[in-house]
């Protein structure tokens, strides 16, 4: 494999960004910003460069790698400090640097009054650098450096305004949610040890084949484990509401775009051993569908637009899971998918950030209305993310969601169906609540309070939501024109070409899926612009709503099944160390106290009564001569 | 050069020469202390730099006669894993000083006694590792109690003295212990060849399974009470929460090691078969302490008490890594043990600052310390990620050998000490919540951010904790040799990966 | 038993009538010592003792080791004894009663018990083995063998027990020393401690003792005016062992009476 | 005649000297006692001296008098301030051991 050394800069020049501004402190808060907005887009820059270089090479020779030193050498287990650009890679890192970049330019702005953001900045350069580590990463240990990297990031940056006390617990409830996610990956991380004794994706991929399906299994589920908690799949979905705490801007690069893909990323990266592991994949598929189900049902009753987003991203990567989960048919419409996904809800989140930087960070839809007027361009830049995550076409997210939806069809059997059919209803409900979001924010009648004063936002915050928006419309298109997307991603996966025969035509299946949209679609305009919305959420609603406004239960049944035993659990142990140890401890000291006072009476202080027992233990001594030298 | 002796002497010249001192003049002592141990700390990165790292017999050997009519000799040497412990604990010493450069005021005896003993447990703590006499060992080990109890007893706050006692009675309880297994060691060496202590000849011991069993046992329980591993740990979170934050840091970063240290040196040295018989039952305990120190470490409501449960649960760690018996965990448990003195020691100096400026050590007791001293913070906060293992700080390249290195030959058991990892999160996250994060609470507001003296004291920690974390690699260089020795010695090889099965 | 039995009533010759003469006397002497009340009378046995053990000596070819015992411990020792027995005097610590609950029992079985291991175990270890005697060893003299082993193989042991004695000799003088915390009082000064005290009883100092003529008459308290007898006129150490006359036998009632009885 | 006899007595005078240390509370007489057990010890040692032919035993019994002799000056002064300050020669009065 080539090596490239500008891979290093990638990583380098975002990393020393946060070095630099969270060092400097104070001093460093006039340029502060400039700098983080500088060092991200120059790593876009030797994105580009590398995409250059890489378009000039012959198929075979596209990834590069760069051996940086060795990290850690003991015994059989090695893992050097490399990094690898191939295919696959690239596209996250040009996702990544590119709307990154987009996401500091607007922070700029968005963050000006903010006495803290220079901090900002630094968190945001920290979370690039190790967002690129994660999909630089050679081997499933650097990537875990990366993974956990992010984590921190997203854990400070969820937390930028922790002095709400409601905001810290949400970043922490996120680290600690992750976290189990982390724990699944370093158990994906052993098994690979263990069984094929080399943990970086190279090694696995050229043993994978001669493992054993169950130790395969075991690794494919721990890594699905892995990505359900960095990307917010069920069972491990319920910190991406509450990550909503954190600035807009973080929600759109983090908690949109970038990081929570990462599990989709993993998982794609990791073809060889899901290719090898039937049971694991089906898990994947499953986890796939029932999230991108549980984050539209949680979208459709959500009054607070970030969190309608945030159901949306949970929905939208559900998608891209259950793509990944399909197979090598899957992969390449899964990161297709994923990178539509980053422009278009990208684009929105900073349109909602732009709405709320309107609205005295007023985040109640109930109590918009009407903004079309007050903010044309966010209208223009959010509507065509509207229209892309509907999949109408020619937007984007039509040609990457209706491949999904084909080729969950094209599973076969009722496997097929199944999924084909739930994604067609995914669809539905999608266009259901996303054309909610549209009508309550920007059409009707205005229910804002009198102090509200909504005003476009300057050139700095709409330029880049204009720029995602011009992606969300084209990129679809770029991407899948004569399978392009498709194309490069080939030699990475692993095709044996079984050509299965189409339950349906692909034009049928995009009739279907824009017959559903429509559906929703036209649900919503009639449940939401032919009647008046109240400005507060009615109480007198369905069972249903009212379980979907709290997420599905999901904190409550961690709040019963988890957080509740393991506080009792906690509480029952420091009691039991108190009393039964330490007790068995301080148990032993009052034995020898009691006997101590008892015997205490023999030392009464007379010299006479210690010459007796000086006499009578002569005795015993002498007795025990007398019986030895018998 | 007889780099050992002298490593020992320095100190104790310190003392001396700190002793000499008037009481009155606080200030030189302290200077004197510092320029002690910081000269230690070269010396010993001197002779650090001469080991040979491939040679896995002791090294910089010295013996002089002690007691010749017992056969008891001053021997020292060093293998990697002493070594990298010396190095550890000559570090911390000047960080400590300077740490604390106030923490001997208030205390029952003068400031310069305070130096004395710290400088006369350096003495101790490089002695002890060095140590290759079974005889002089012991004697070290147990004469450590004395400054340690003092440094508590005397300087430490609340109930200073019950805690002193505490500490000072568990560890003599294990050391008695660990006296009879030694007297009946030099007793079997006088029929088998002369009687002797020194390591290398009673290695070679034969003796019964039970023998073997019972003395194994004698020499386990008191490193189990100095390490200190589930249910032998009640002494540490007492004695921690009374003694000072610089005694604590040498306390858990440095003694407790002791026990450890041991478990390799001496138990798997001397007893490798009954070594195997106890492993199930160890590592059982060990994974126990995992857990254990994790729960009571988050319902913990004193942060000094809290660092310690923390400690107990890595302790946990460094013990299955130990007894797990394959080159990955046996190097991973020694650069843990590395790692943990730092981050704890982080940990301990930062949570010593907020005591000292807040008066409180409970933890609730603080609020918004982000906000008020942001540099305070952030060591709190870079020490508690290193703490949980963050990848790219130094305790997580350890933690993460001992667990790939038990995984291969204790599946059940690593995977169940990875839930210490959410675990771990959760108890530093609780702290850092409750101190640093949310709105500054009343008595907060006015607290002062590190100053010069004690950013230049954290500062290399922090650096060591990063730097060890991209780039464990001279370490690990150094211990490996060492710890592929110690499982070959045992007879152990690592596991072969399972490939082929199909 | 029978065998020891046998041994003893083998010994014969002049040093056995010796020694079943003095052995049993030494014995009977040295149990007086627990016995005797009076610390003086102690004394005098046990010097009695030790006298017969220098003759033990002697007849042991040990002429020097007699010769010293008497005149270091019964010459010097003793005196020493009863030099110090003057200078303390007599108080209760003569009395015979047991202050401590159950030491007595407890000692005298200790006592037969120690004496009969010892016996026993002594008996074990020598029966049968016959002395080699000191003729050869003392045929330069018992002194000068005596000086050639100390003043060679023990030179230094004996350096240090003479640095030793001289210790003592020094301790004993620092210890014997009586440093005045106080200023000594002035005539003035005791004269108003007198008046000033707590009762005028003593102001013209205490009462001297009897003055009938008796016996000496120090043994015999006053009387004060009222006819009844003053304590706190005769010694105190005198009245502890119990050398105070009754001083019934002089009231003046009592007197009366028998001069009546004798009209 | 057998030599042996003396040690028996010898272990007779010693035995009684330890009781007369334990039953006795007059300190002069506790020490007598004392010396008396010393002496017995010293016709051991004498005895033995007889029955192994050579004067190491003398010699040792020499030594013992001259610490006795230092034992007794040391103890006397001892008791004679204890007297002093507490007018007492018994030994169940400094019964300081117990506070």
């Amino acid at each position: 494999m080539t090596t490239s050394t500008s891979l290093v800069y990638l990583i380098a020049l975002p990393l020393a960004g946060a070095a630099i501004l969270l060092l400097a402190g104070r001093r460093a808060d006039k340029w502060g910003h400039l700098l983080g907005t500088a060092m991200s887009a120059s790593s876009f820059g030797v994105g580009l460069y590398q995409l250059m270089l890489m378009l000039d090479r012959p198929t075979e020779q596209r990834p590069v790698g760069k051996k940086l030193f060795e990290w850690i050498n003991v015994g059989e287990f090695k893992v050097d400090a490399g990094l690898l650009l191939d295919q696959l890679s690239i596209c996250f890192v040009l996702l990544i640097t590119g709307v990154g970049t987009l996401i500091h330019i607007y922070s700029i702005s968005y963050m000006s009054h903010d006495k803290d953001r220079r901090r900002f900045f630094a968190y945001l350069n920290l979370f690039i650098a190790a967002m690129l580590l994660l999909v630089l990463g050679d081997s499933y240990l650097n990537l875990y450096v990366g993974w956990e990297g992010v984590g921190l990031a997203s854990y400070l940056l969820i937390g930028f305004w922790n002095q709400k006390p409601a905001y810290a617990t949400a970043s922490k409830k996120a680290f600690v949610m992750n976290r189990i996610g982390d724990m699944g990956l370093s158990f994906a991380i052993m098994i690979a040890f263990a069984t094929m004794g080399t943990v970086s994706f190279a090694g696995v991929q050229e043993h994978a084949h001669h493992a054993s399906e169950a130790a395969l299994t075991g690794m494919g589920i721990m890594l699905l484990v892995a990505a359900a908690g960095k990307s917010a799949q069920f069972p491990l979905q319920a910190w991406l509401g509450d990550a909503m705490a954190g600035p807009t801007p973080v929600s759109a690069l983090i908690h949109a775009a970038t990081m929570v893909t990462a599990g989709v990323y993993l998982i794609t990266r990791s073809n060889f051993v899901f290719d090898a592991a039937p049971t694991a994949q089906l898990l994947v598929v499953i986890v796939g569908a029932i999230t991108l189900m549980f984050g539209a049902l949680i979208g459709t009753a959500k009054d607070d637009i970030k969190k309608a987003l945030a159901a949306s991203t949970m929905s939208q990567i559900g998608y891209m899971i259950l793509a990944a989960g399909l197979g090598p048919v899957g992969y390449a419409f899964a990161i297709m998918h994923l990178l539509t996904h980053g422009f278009f809800k990208a684009g929105m989140f900073l349109g909602a950030g732009s709405v709320m930087h309107g609205m005295n960070d007023e985040v109640n839809m109930r109590k918009y209305g009407a903004l079309r007027k007050f903010m044309p361009i966010t209208f223009v830049t959010f509507g065509l993310g509207y229209l892309a995550i509907l999949g109408v076409p020619p937007f984007a997210g039509f040609y990457s969601k209706d491949m999904i939806i084909e080729t969950a069809f094209n599973a076969g059997g009722a496997k097929g169906i199944i999924l084909g059919v739930t994604t067609l209803i995914g669809a539905a409900i999608t266009a259901f609540y996303m054309t909610r979001v549209m009508i309550l924010t920007f059409t009707g009648t205005k229910r804002w309070d009198d102090d509200a004063h909504p005003h476009e936002s300057p050139w700095l915050m709409w330029l880049p939501m204009a720029v995602l928006a011009i992606g969300s419309v084209s990129s679809g298109y770029l991407l899948s024109s004569g399978d392009a997307l498709e194309n490069w991603l080939h030699p990475l996966f692993d095709h044996h070409e079984e050509h299965e025969a189409h339950l349906f035509e692909p034009i049928v299946v995009s009739a279907m899926a824009l017959t559903m949209v429509a559906i929703g679609v036209a649900i919503a305009f009639f449940k939401y612009a032919r009647q008046e919305v109240s400005s507060v959420a009615p109480e007198n609603v369905s069972i249903f709503t009212k379980i979907a406004r709290q997420d599905l239960m999901q904190d409550r049944f961690n709040e019963a099944v988890f957080m509740r035993p393991g506080q009792a659990l906690t509480t029952t142990l420091v009691a039991a160390d108190d009393v039964v140890i330490d007790g068995a401890v301080r148990g032993v000291g009052q034995v020898a106290m009691g006997s101590g006072s008892a015997l205490r009476g023999l030392q009464n202080g007379y010299v006479r009564s210690y010459a007796a027992v000086i006499l009578v233990g002569a005795i015993a001594l002498i007795g025990a001569i007398w019986v030895v030298v018998q | 050069m007889k780099w050992l002796s002298l490593l020992m002497l320095l100190p104790l010249a310190g003392a001396a020469i700190i002793a000499a001192l008037p009481k009155s003049n606080e200030k030189a002592a302290k200077q004197a202390a510092l320029a002690t141990t910081l000269a230690v700390m070269a010396a010993t990165i001197a002779m650090a730099v001469g080991f040979q790292r491939d040679n896995v017999d002791l090294q910089f050997v010295e013996s002089y006669a002690w007691i010749p009519s017992f056969g008891i000799n001053f021997a020292l040497g060093v293998d990697a894993i002493a070594l990298v412990l010396i190095l550890m604990s000559t570090i911390l010493a000047p960080v400590v000083v300077l740490a604390g450069w106030n923490e001997a005021h208030g205390g029952r005896w003068s400031v310069k006694t305070f130096y004395v003993l710290i400088l006369v447990l350096e003495t101790m703590m490089i002695g002890v590792f060095a140590a290759t006499d079974l005889f002089l060992f012991y004697v070290i080990f147990e004469a450590m109690l004395i400054p340690v109890y003092f440094l508590i007893g005397g300087y430490g706050t609340g109930e200073r003295s019950a805690a002193a006692v505490k500490f000072l009675l568990y560890s003599l309880f294990g050391g008695l212990l660990m006296l009879a297994s030694i007297i009946a060691l030099y007793v079997m060496s006088g029929a088998q060849g002369g009687h002797t202590f020194d390591l290398d000849k009673l290695s070679q011991l034969q003796m019964s399974s039970t023998t073997q069993n019972l003395l194994f046992l004698g020499f386990f329980i008191a490193f189990a009470i100095k390490a200190p591993v589930w249910p032998f740990h009640t002494w540490l979170p007492d004695a921690a929460k009374s003694a000072t934050p610089g005694t604590s840091v040498l306390l858990l970063g440095v003694l407790d090691k002791v026990g450890t240290f041991g478990m390799i040196r001496y138990c798997l040295t001397l007893f490798p078969e009954a070594s195997k018989t106890f492993t199930p039952l160890i590592m059982v305990l060990a994974v126990i302490s995992i857990v254990y120190g994790a729960f009571l470490a988050i319902g913990a409501k004193d942060i000094k008490r809290l660092i310690a449960y923390t400690s107990i649960s890595h302790f946990g760690f460094i013990t299955m890594g130990i007894f797990a018996m394959t080159s990955q965990a046996q190097s991973g448990a020694t650069l843990y043990m590395f790692n943990h003195g730092f981050s704890t020691a982080a940990l301990f100096l930062v949570a010593g600052w907020m005591i000292a400026r807040r008066g409180s050590s409970t933890i609730s007791d603080f609020g918004g310390l982000q906000r008020v001293t942001p540099v305070m913070a952030w060591s709190f906060f870079i020490a508690g990620m290193s703490s949980l293992a963050l990848p790219g700080l130094s305790s997580f390249v350890s933690e993460f050998l001992v667990l790939v290195g038990t995984f291969t030959r204790y599946p059940v058991h690593a995977i169940i000490a990875t839930f210490g990892i959410v675990l771990a999160a959760l108890y530093i996250l609780i702290p850092v919540q409750k101190a640093l994060h949310g709105p500054t609470t009343a008595g907060n507001e006015n607290l002062k951010d590190l100053n010069l003296r004690e950013k230049l004291a954290i500062a290399p920690v922090i650096a060591i904790i990063v730097v060890l974390g991209f780039y464990p690699s001279p370490l690990l260089n150094v211990i490996n040799p060492a710890a592929k020795h110690v499982i070959s010695q045992m007879g152990f090889t690592d596991p072969v990966p399972s490939i082929g099965d199909k | 038993m029978m065998q020891l039995a046998l041994e003893v009533g083998q010994t014969a010759q002049p040093e056995a009538i010796m020694f079943w003469i003095l052995g049993p006397m030494a014995v009977v002497a040295a149990l007086g010592m627990l016995l005797v009340k009076k610390a003086v009378h102690s004394a005098i046995l046990m010097a009695f003792v030790m006298v017969v053990l220098a003759i033990f000596y002697i007849a042991q070819d040990a002429v020097f080791l007699g010769i010293v015992q008497v005149v270091v411990y019964t010459g010097a020792v003793m005196m020493l004894f009863l030099f110090i027995l003057m200078l303390v005097g007599v108080d209760s610590s003569d009395s015979l009663t047991e202050t401590i609950a159950g030491l007595r029992p407890i000692a005298i079985t200790a006592a037969v018990g120690f004496g009969g291991l010892m016996v026993s175990l002594l008996g074990r270890a020598t029966l049968g083995r016959q002395a080699i005697g000191l003729s050869a060893a003392n045929a330069d003299g018992n002194v000068q063998g005596i000086a050639k082993e100390l003043f060679s193989t023990y030179v230094f042991p004996f350096e240090v027990v003479s640095a030793l004695l001289i210790t003592a000799a020094m301790g004993a003088m620092v210890l014997a020393h009586h440093q005045r915390t106080t200023v000594r009082p002035t005539q003035r000064q005791l004269s108003i401690n007198r008046f000033r005290g707590e009762s005028l009883g003593s102001a013209a100092g205490l009462p001297g003792p009897g003055v009938y003529a008796r016996h000496n008459a120090v043994d015999v308290p006053a009387l004060l005016p009222d006819g009844t007898p003053a304590p706190t006129s005769v010694n105190a150490s005198l009245e502890a062992r119990g050398d105070m006359l009754d001083y019934k036998s002089f009231d003046l009632s009592e007197v009366n009476t028998q001069i009546e009885e004798e009209k | 005649m057998n030599a042996a006899n003396y040690l028996y007595i010898s272990a007779l005078l010693f035995t009684i000297g330890a009781v007369g240390v334990v039953v006795r509370r007059n300190a002069i007489v506790v020490f007598m006692c004392i010396e008396l057990m010393l002496n017995a010890a010293n016709l051991s040692f004498v005895t033995f001296s007889r029955i192994n032919g050579d004067l190491d035993g003398q010699v040792m019994a020499f030594f013992t008098m001259v610490v006795a002799a230092c034992e007794v000056v040391v103890g006397l002064a001892i008791i004679v301030t204890i007297y002093r300050s507490r007018r007492s020669a018994s030994v169940d009065d400094a019964s300081l051991l117990k506070r």
